[in-house]
């Protein structure tokens, strides 16, 4: 397809021809190596996961509004707080963005035309299908529906109600089906580790063979390096829940004790093993969100980014650390004193380089022209909401007062106000800058403002009163509580309503935009520096129309673009 | 309502005050730095159009930088080395301290003393004297339960196949809730306790008070009842809650879950004690831990079992001697009329829905039904005399108390005129 | 679907064409995500070292009697039937390198025929270990002689073992897939990729071994 | 084109199989186990199996997979998984070993 093929008007809108229509039908969506279709299936099964996780969160939130509330049974609740957890956080955040933003969008900003290996991109989506497919039968207890068909049922049909941690022994023994849930949801969050191995491991050789020439390791876009920290993570720290569910299946197959304390095993080496990966994993949610704000500030302060290399060697720095603090979760759990203490002082290790950050991107705002579109708006929410979740943070992480805080309402909180306020906000972020690339189109921008102050007011409302009762000392996962926690119960139901809300309407804003708006979007909205911006939006298929060559530097703010020798959008 | 709960040990102070100093750090930096970045976004909002590429090209400070790195370098290690030497004090052992075993189980705490004073099941109380501390010895015999006493401002987990410890100092009389605050399952959110802390003379008392080993009367088995946990899954009032319900268990006839049907005797309810998955009851999940106890309490449990299914009432010694197998003559004919009458009425049933103590079960009871009138269903009224008591036996739909289900069977055919007498003497002996 | 990307085009033994990559790149690409790929394999395995360190430092008595069960013997003979096997493995790439498919073929099927040895090896000692009733399921195993610690040692034994010749397996598969690709005169020296993965994998599992060997056959 | 990867000639890899094959001899002969106990260092035997072994493995590493000639960044990406391995190995026995927990003689049942 040369140059001439597509006719990009004069503000670089590509009508026809682009990676949207330029293939039509299902076949050509579902069997497409083109890493940005990849992305937008990403992005629509992730939805879905989501708003099912939001209902099951909404319920949950319903029933706790009086301290003996009818609405739910214990084991229902028990049954929801886990399909919550494992939702959220397995088959919503994870691939959350590397899968949705980064996909689409690490091509892009490198100047390449697709990730390294294409067909294990693909590949990887439909692990990610799979995994889901069996996650949602391994919850639905289905060893106790098979034997209800052979008709030697015993006991009652019992969804996994294990909360999406699988604790040893309750996990194995009297979890759903008698263990056998927990083995079938563990093997799905295998199969799900295996796609984000591979995501992980795509990424990293793209960035290593495949950046525009010109492009240096310290001249890559801040969300490539948040991207490249996170692959590194998923890479490394992915496989050993692989593992960590073999050794249940071994365990419940040979009758050997690795984690049962019947059998001479240690229920506190699955903790260790199970938080090996999960602290990492919380990483991988957050840092490509820290990219992406990292990208919005200086495009709408018009401004380099405070610190660039600050920026970039905090985020391999989080990447780091973050292998080495996993058991800040087990303060409580019974490990030695001098582990416990150990633990503690490399928690704190991760403090710093996030501080960084924070203090560069609110520095990076200093002098700027600053204009405060919706991408700007989740921004500097995401600076207070982080400031919010890094600071409680470290309450959680010393020592002294984790004893207390360990498994209460405090928790529930710090880790929404880290993911919710941190990774979700940034992906909302991100899908609302993105989208005149993704979509060609531009969403409603008063609605979506409108629908950011739904988002921030009902988030806060839901979880500072969860801090508190965290203060009063209300223990996590509890379907009835004692009366005086009731106050600020409901208070964070009211406020639940709002978050639903808002975030309904944001989605449904860039929805409906995507197919009704009218408007074309030209390639270059923001009037950015950076190589995304230089492709058409939508892009054709193979990103850009002849391959750019790197001259401006991405955060090179201050003087018009025609000086730099950008046309305002599409570049040579 | 309070935020912080009660400070209710020597560690609760020194907890606070940390506690407090980080929030009011955290609150200072977060406005801190937010008020920066409102009052940038407000100062340096675009006011027009041409001044979007007049900004200055500020790539960084290193001065600036080092500074925001090294002062929350120092300011993290400080608080980390503060809680960590907070940590030790929390978990400091006092030389002189009293030692209370906590044992965990699926739904329950229980505290044992030295003297072999326990207390345990739902309304568990740690009972701890004021000013003296404490060492807490944690275990649990199937799932990892974690103790949480927020007034003292302490928890640690009861991992099972291990012992766990933690101690505090109580300093404030007055009685605390305790939490398990590790998920455990269905009853994670009602498995609590009590610390009741109270003045040394009491607590020797109390400590002292370890109540004999009665025989296995139906009132050990009562207090069993409620300190194992029974109550947390076996009603008494026939409503199921996650097991069978007690009443009206004894002597039933029960569906398994591989489809067999076992008489619920003795010998079943001593085995299910023992070993419940054994012969499990169909549609009853496989919850229940197994239980390893003492013999009297075996026998306590199951004279309990037997005082719910047929009630304790008045004329009790009258029906307890009848029902006692070795005193009670095999020939009816050596007993009195109402005797037949109190054993048929027991052997037919009639007790699993007429109460001999006045409680309202299924039936109305039959403690001063005799003589009494009675408004029916249709309005009208009638005395209970032998007329009316026959013909209930036989037609019990043909007039229903009202307030009653219509649930009675027939007996037509399976009582004798002279057994129906000897019910009827049975009814005028239980005025 | 994209056109297919094992086109012969330029001749005999050229590189796939890529509209994203050009051969040399694709090379290095494939070659790296390869290591990145081992690199994942390490940490799989390194979980199960981990916890056998943990349960020989916490129950060395019964684990070092537990060790003596099993037979070195076979154990070391293992190890040189992969080390051989890593070898010709290693010569393969060599005769790709040179344009050499049939040298590619002999050395790959050598070293498949070395894996089947190993996988054969490993059945005899299986069925050893189940006619002594070291095997989950006899009545040994179940027996209350069988102490726990006994139970753990071989559950980590059977564990490991067994996930580290599933490997073998699918190494074999891959050096299968390879031999066919190769008699079809597939390589040359300007596209010998696949040889060169199957090679890196077929090294690791052999690598693995070096260290199951020593610490479950001979550590008292 | 031939440089594609570096090569290397069968001869060495003959040599480095020799090396091999000798190391495992030696760390058989060197077990107590199998040499009857002639040469004991109690706890230390596994540390001089596993020296032995971490040798025999960089051999294969540096000739059979070529990781001498490579670029840095592969080395990089061999030695992050070995070292979360000596890592999650550290973090596992600062725990178990160090643990104070009250002594089982306490009879709970």
């Amino acid at each position: 397809m040369g140059a001439a093929d597509y006719q990009v008007d004069e503000k670089g809108h590509l009508e026809k021809n682009n990676y949207l229509n330029c293939e039509k039908g299902l076949k050509s969506w579902l069997f497409t190596i083109d890493h940005k279709r990849i992305a937008l299936l990403y992005l629509g099964a992730m939805i879905l996961f989501f708003l099912v996780g939001g209902l099951a969160a909404v319920l949950i939130r319903l029933h706790l509004w009086s301290s003996d509330s009818k609405l739910l049974s214990p084991d229902m609740y028990n049954v929801l707080f886990t399909l919550h957890g494992v939702l959220m956080i397995f088959l919503f955040i994870v691939p959350g963005i590397p899968a949705v933003l980064g996909n689409f969008l690490l091509p892009l900003m490198i100047g390449a035309k697709d990730v390294a290996f294409p067909r294990l991109n693909l590949f990887s989506f439909w692990i990610y299908l799979l995994g889901a497919l069996i996650g949602f039968i391994g919850l639905l207890d289905p060893v106790w529906l098979v034997s209800k068909i052979k008709g030697s049922a015993i006991g009652t049909w019992m969804p996994l109600d294990t909360g999406w941690t699988f604790y040893t022994p309750y996990s194995t023994s009297t979890g759903a089906g008698s263990g056998w849930g927990t083995i079938i949801m563990t093997f799905a969050a295998f199969v799900l580790g295996f796609s984000s191995i591979l995501t992980g491991l795509n990424f990293i050789v793209t960035i290593h063979r495949l950046r525009a020439p010109g492009l240096t390791w310290f001249k890559l876009p801040v969300f490539v390096w948040s991207l490249y920290a996170t692959s590194i993570i998923q890479v490394l720290a992915t496989p050993v829940v692989g593992i960590t569910l073999l050794l249940l299946i071994a365990e419940k197959v040979l009758g050997v004790g690795i984690f049962d304390p019947e059998k001479g095993g240690d229920p506190i080496l699955y903790q260790h093993f199970f938080w090996f990966y999960s602290h990492p994993v919380v990483y991988i949610m957050v840092l490509p969100a820290f990219g992406i704000i990292g990208e919005i500030i200086p495009i709408f302060s018009r401004k380099p980014i405070f610190g660039y290399s600050a920026v970039v060697f905090s985020s391999v720095g989080i990447a780091a650390v973050s292998f080495i603090v996993w058991a800040h979760h087990m303060y409580t759990a019974g490990m030695s004193p001098f582990s416990q203490a150990f633990f503690s002082a490399t928690t704190f290790g991760v403090a710093i380089p996030t501080a960084i950050k924070v203090f560069n991107w609110v520095s990076t705002m200093y002098k700027g022209a600053i204009s405060f579109e919706a991408p700007m708006l989740y921004a500097m929410a995401f600076v207070f909401l982080f400031m919010i979740a890094g600071t409680t943070g470290i309450f959680l992480a010393t020592l002294g007062l984790d004893i207390f805080y360990h498994d209460t309402y405090f928790v529930v909180a710090h880790f929404h106000y880290t993911i919710q306020g941190g990774a979700v906000i940034g992906l909302i972020a991100g899908l609302h800058l993105w989208f005149p690339k993704i979509t060609g189109k531009m969403y409603n921008k008063k609605l979506a403002i409108f629908a950011f102050w739904l988002i921030f007011i009902g988030f806060n409302v839901t979880f500072l009163p969860q801090f508190i009762l965290g203060v009063q000392g209300m223990p996590r996962r509890y379907a009835f509580y004692i009366p005086e926690f009731e106050p600020m119960h409901r208070l964070s139901t009211i406020g639940m309503f709002f978050n639903a809300i808002g975030y309904t309407l944001a989605l449904l804003n860039l929805a409906l935009s995507w197919v009704f708006s009218k408007e074309k979007a030209p390639a270059n909205p923001y009037k950015a520096l950076g190589l995304e911006w230089q492709a058409p939006s939508p892009p054709p298929h193979d990103n850009f129309i002849n391959t750019p060559i790197v001259t401006v530097g991405r955060y090179d703010y201050g003087k018009p673009l025609e000086d730099l020798g950008l046309k305002g959008g599409v570049s040579g | 309502m309070k935020i912080v709960p009660e400070k209710a040990s020597t560690i609760a102070s020194d907890f606070d005050f940390l506690n407090l100093v980080l929030f009011i750090a955290s609150a200072f930096f977060t406005v801190a730095i937010v008020g920066v970045m409102l009052y940038f976004a407000f100062r340096y909002r675009r006011r027009s159009n041409e001044d979007l590429d007049k900004t200055p090209r500020i790539y960084g400070n290193h001065i600036l930088e080092i500074i925001w790195t090294a002062i929350p370098t120092v300011v993290v290690i400080f608080i980390a080395w503060w809680g960590i030497v907070l940590r030790e004090k929390m978990f400091a052992v006092d030389s002189d301290h009293i030692t209370v075993f906590v044992n965990s189980w699926k739904w329950a705490w229980e505290f044992r003393y030295e003297t072999g004073k326990k207390s345990s099941g739902k309304d568990a109380v740690l009972v701890v004297p004021v000013n003296k501390p404490v060492k807490l010895i944690l275990t649990s015999k199937d799932v990892i339960h974690s103790l949480f006493i927020p007034a003292v401002r302490v928890k640690q987990d009861a991992v099972p196949g291990s012992y766990k410890y933690m101690t505090f100092t109580p300093t404030r009389i007055g009685e605390y809730p305790i939490f398990c605050t590790e998920y455990c399952g269905t009853q994670h959110s009602t498995m609590m306790a009590k610390l009741r802390v109270v003045s040394q003379e009491e607590f020797d008392v109390w400590v002292n008070y370890v109540e004999t080993d009665e025989g296995p009367s139906a009132e050990l088995g009562k207090k069993l009842y409620s300190e194992l946990g029974c109550n947390a899954c076996h009603s008494l009032d026939g409503s199921r809650l996650v097991g069978p319900s007690f009443k009206g268990l004894y002597g039933s006839e029960r569906e398994l879950s591989d489809g067999s049907i076992v008489v619920a005797d003795d010998a079943y309810i001593l085995e299910s004690i023992q070993y419940p998955l054994k012969k499990l009851v169909a549609g009853y999940p496989p919850a229940m831990p197994a239980y390893s106890l003492k013999d009297e309490e075996y026998l306590g449990l199951l004279s309990f079992i037997k005082e719910v299914t047929f009630g304790k009432d008045q004329g009790e010694e009258l029906v307890s001697i009848l029902l006692d197998e070795d005193k009670v003559p095999e020939d009816d004919a050596l007993l009195q009329p109402e005797q037949r009458g109190a054993r048929l009425v027991q052997q037919k049933g009639c007790v699993a829905c007429h109460s001999l103590d006045g409680s309202q079960l299924v039936g109305p009871s039959f403690k001063g039904a005799w003589g009494s009138t009675r408004e029916f269903t249709d309005d009208s009224t009638g005395k209970v005399d032998e007329e009316y008591v026959r013909e209930s036996i036989y037609e019990p739909n043909k007039r229903i108390v009202k307030g009653y289900l219509p649930a009675m069977p027939s007996y037509q055919g399976q009582l004798s005129e002279e057994q129906i007498n000897d019910i009827i003497e049975f009814l005028k002996s239980l005025k | 679907m994209a056109e297919s990307v094992y086109s012969k085009v330029g001749g005999r033994g050229a590189p796939p064409v890529y509209h994203h990559i050009d051969p040399i790149n694709a090379y290095h690409a494939a070659k790296f995500g390869m290591w990145l790929f081992l690199a994942t394999e390490i940490l799989l395995f390194s979980v199960l070292f981990t916890a056998f360190a943990i349960y020989n430092w916490a129950y060395f008595e019964s684990f070092q009697h537990a060790a003596t069960k099993l037979d070195w013997k076979l154990g070391g003979l293992n190890t040189l039937i992969l080390l051989f096997s890593s070898c010709t493995a290693a010569i393969a790439v060599y005769k790709a390198q040179i344009n050499d498919n049939q040298g590619v073929v002999k050395n790959f099927t050598v070293s498949f025929i070395c894996g089947l040895a190993f996988l054969v090896i490993k059945y005899f000692e299986y069925s050893a270990k189940y006619r002594h009733g070291y095997f989950p399921g006899t009545e040994l195993w179940n027996s209350a002689e069988f102490s726990t610690q006994y139970k753990n040692y071989f559950g980590l034994y059977y564990v490991m073992t067994g996930l580290h010749a599933l490997h073998v397996l699918i190494g074999m598969g891959v050096l299968l897939w390879v031999i066919f690709l190769a008699r079809r005169e597939r390589f040359s020296e300007k596209y010998y990729t696949p040889v060169e993965l199957a090679a890196l994998y077929w090294h690791l599992v052999d690598l693995i071994w070096i260290f199951l060997f020593p610490l479950l056959y001979l550590i008292d | 084109m031939a440089e594609l990867g570096h090569v290397i000639h069968p001869r060495v890899f003959w040599k480095v199989f020799a090396v091999l094959v000798f190391l495992t001899i030696i760390t058989v002969i060197l077990s107590p186990r199998v040499s009857g106990h002639i040469v004991d260092f109690g706890k230390v035997n596994i540390l001089i199996a596993l020296s032995i072994a971490t040798i025999k493995a960089s051999l294969v590493l540096m000739y059979f997979m070529h990781l001498k000639f490579e670029g840095p960044w592969i080395l990089v990406y061999f030695i992050l998984p070995v070292s979360l391995l000596i890592l999650m190995i550290a973090g596992v026995f600062i725990d178990n070993p160090l643990r104070i927990d009250p002594s089982p003689e306490v009879n709970l049942s």
